[in-house]
């Protein structure tokens, strides 16, 4: 059962890993590290789903009757590609929030929004709509 | 005598990785990442013997090409003064384990 | 024949995993970044082009050959002019060797970046 | 056996990723861990993804971690908030997880329920119907090639969205000023300039031919969109962004990553009037096989123009906001 069930746990060791930097650590390019290993840990469970025993890779070749499946590895190859794309996005995201807070630690994000926030209940009318528009912009 | 020669890189690449873990400079770490992707060139032209199917050596030649941009690009990147080696930040980077 | 061409890919293969794990070994106990890359970068050309000739040697097919061969010069280019970048790149951001004297190092008012 | 081994060493990545607070190192393992899971895929027999991976996991990824972070700081502050609460919550989940394990098929066994399915049809009748030895790319771009659209175009959008995040209005450059950034970078990194000369042609025909050897060999228009680019973006850092500009046109680049999808979803309106399904190449030519080279050509065109540009696109994007960050820091240092 050990060696069966192996890869499924590593998997699974890989995706708690990518969770807990998500939930516990901060800072935002750490997330998206976290993010990413959460992301590999869901290709390795296929790809180690799509082998069979005594199988090789789904070629066709005259003297070859055994074949891995192939249908996992079209799944993950338009994943990996996929994946860079929007992590490229996250990436954009995160270098807008550090021109317009200074900042991309979580804490220090949250810390300046609750203060803006603040001072845009204290004001009155007249300011209101101005740093209600400022917030959008950020 | 394939499968000698992929355990003796498998040592290889993982004192590379125990060199990457540990630093102690940033130096250290693209010389450990180059290093395990020659190695890593190695084994998969290595795997394609021991599987018997040899036929995929283009994977190998993909690796080839990509670590060397990939080792090009850090060193092009870490080339401002955020990541200058002086012994100002020297410090904080032995501070690691 | 086949035990000429197995025993010399053998060979080889050997002094080919042999020069790996040397290289490994001086990565990881050598005392300063400027050494360890002298173990990885001499070590990690001649290795892999003796692994890469070991597994020419018993390579069935042209084509396998002839993409082998192509690994290996792309190994001859890449590896010896990684190793000189990096070297460059490290000296000039303020990276010191460690010096065999200690006075020596003293003199230049270097910090080695594993005293 | 060599699966175990890459997987432990994995786990180990992925630990020493969490303890360090050095994000240029936490890149570097990234690097490193992007190589070692490629190489995992090669002994899943999934040379495909391997190939991709290589590419994408390896060398684009991690530099654009490395712009990135070489905008926004490099050291992460050390507060992690409610760390135990999150192991708590961590442990839990994984628990659930592993006692869902416990049901699931063993590792490598034939009679798993996933190849029971359409698989066993991919793999004897492939050959009869599509005429491509390489069963991934005839499951890629015929039978599934509804699916294949569908993330093309997510690439795309995510193209289109760091453009539209990231893009500055920029003057155009003097000439005389790029010769001069030329002629300092052309010192200040000869020996390496000379090798990538040689290297830069030769990766540019590897890409053609990753994309047309994809019906025989590992390969395709995403692993060969993304080598192209790789060899773009290899220029771009050793010749100056201005100096990649005047070679490649920005405009003509941007419609490169639309035309590609453009001829994809052509391919599948073609076939809408000549009488088939969405993507049933069998109707473009008398003879069903070749209709199916050819529609799997055009696709893997479309494919590879969109992956490479977007590609292209979004290095750029970065690279030139990195750049434009450099001269304000300057500008600011120079007034002080």
């Amino acid at each position: 059962m050990l060696m069966g069930l192996f890869n499924h746990w590593v998997v699974i060791a890989l995706m708690m890993i990518g969770l807990y930097i998500v939930i516990a650590h901060g800072n935002l390019i750490k997330k998206i590290v976290g993010l990413t290993l959460f992301q590999t840990s869901v290709f390795i469970f296929y790809i180690s789903m799509a082998k069979v025993n005594g199988g090789t890779a789904p070629i066709l070749a005259d003297d070859i009757t055994q074949y891995s499946n192939p249908l996992p590895h079209v799944l993950i190859l338009t994943a990996i590609v996929v994946g860079i794309a929007t992590t490229a996005l996250a990436l954009s995201l995160v270098v807008r929030i550090k021109e317009t807070y200074g900042s991309i630690e979580e804490e220090n994000i949250q810390h300046q929004d609750n203060q803006s926030l603040e001072q845009s209940n204290s004001k009155k009318a007249s300011t209101a709509p101005k740093d209600s528009k400022q917030e959008n912009q950020a | 005598m394939i499968i000698a020669a992929t355990l003796a890189i498998f040592v290889a690449m993982i004192l590379a990785i125990i060199r990457g873990i540990a630093g102690p400079t940033l130096y250290d770490r693209i010389l450990a990442v180059n290093m395990f992707g020659t190695k890593t060139v190695l084994l998969i032209s290595l795997l394609g013997f021991v599987m018997g199917r040899p036929e995929f050596l283009d994977i190998a030649i993909v690796y080839a090409l990509i670590n060397f941009i990939s080792v090009i690009g850090v060193l092009r990147y870490s080339d401002s003064n955020e990541f200058k080696h002086t012994p100002a930040n020297k410090e904080s980077t032995e501070k690691e384990p | 024949m086949d035990i000429v061409i197995n025993i010399s890919s053998g060979l080889c293969l050997f002094v080919g995993s042999f020069l790996c794990l040397c290289g490994g070994v001086g990565m990881l106990r050598f005392p300063d970044f400027y050494t360890r890359m002298h173990a990885a970068g001499v070590t990690d050309t001649l290795g892999s082009a003796m692994i890469l000739i070991g597994l020419m040697i018993i390579s069935t097919g042209f084509l396998v050959f002839i993409k082998l061969v192509m690994i290996l010069l792309l190994g001859i280019l890449i590896g010896p002019t990684t190793s000189h970048v990096l070297a460059k790149a490290a000296l000039h951001n303020g990276l010191e060797p460690l010096l065999g004297h200690q006075e020596e190092a003293d003199n230049k008012e270097t910090t080695s970046s594993n005293p | 056996m060599i699966n175990i081994v890459i997987l432990t060493l994995l786990v180990v990545i992925a630990i020493a990723i969490i303890r360090m607070k050095d994000l240029f190192a936490v890149v570097m393992l990234l690097g490193i861990y992007g190589l070692l899971s490629a190489s995992f895929f090669v002994a899943m027999d999934a040379v495909d993804v391997a190939f991709t991976e290589a590419a994408v996991g390896a060398g684009i990824s991690t530099l654009l971690m490395l712009v990135v972070i070489s905008m926004t700081g490099r050291r992460e502050i050390t507060t992690r908030h409610k760390p135990l609460s999150a192991l708590l919550v961590v442990a839990i989940t994984g628990f659930l997880l592993i006692y869902g394990t416990l049901d699931m098929p063993y590792f490598g066994a034939a009679d798993a329920p996933i190849h029971g399915h359409v698989a066993p049809r991919y793999i004897n009748d492939s050959m009869q119907e599509i005429g491509v030895p390489n069963i991934v790319t005839s499951v890629l771009a015929s039978y599934r090639a509804f699916d294949t659209f569908g993330e093309v175009v997510v690439i795309f959008t995510a193209g289109i969205g760091v453009l539209a995040l990231l893009s500055v209005a920029r003057r155009p450059e003097d000439p005389e000023q790029i010769t001069v950034i030329n002629d300092s970078m052309h010192k200040q990194h000869l020996v390496i300039r000379i090798v990538v000369k040689i290297l830069i042609p030769f990766i540019l025909l590897f890409a053609l031919y990753v994309q047309f050897h994809g019906d025989f060999g590992p390969g395709g228009g995403f692993q060969a969109g993304v080598i192209f680019a790789a060899a773009i973006i290899l220029y771009t850092m050793l010749f100056g962004l201005s100096t990649a500009r005047t070679v490649i046109n920005q405009s003509f680049i941007r419609l490169t990553a639309a035309i590609g999808v453009l001829v994809y979803g052509s391919v599948g309106l073609a076939t809408l009037l000549s009488g088939g399904n969405f993507f049933d190449y069998d109707v473009l030519v008398n003879d069903p096989i070749a209709g199916q080279h050819l529609g799997i050509l055009f696709i893997e065109l479309g494919v590879g123009c969109t992956v490479a540009a977007v590609m292209i696109i979004i290095f750029f994007s970065f690279a030139a906001r990195r750049e434009i960050q450099l001269n304000n820091k300057n500008k600011e240092s120079s007034s002080c």
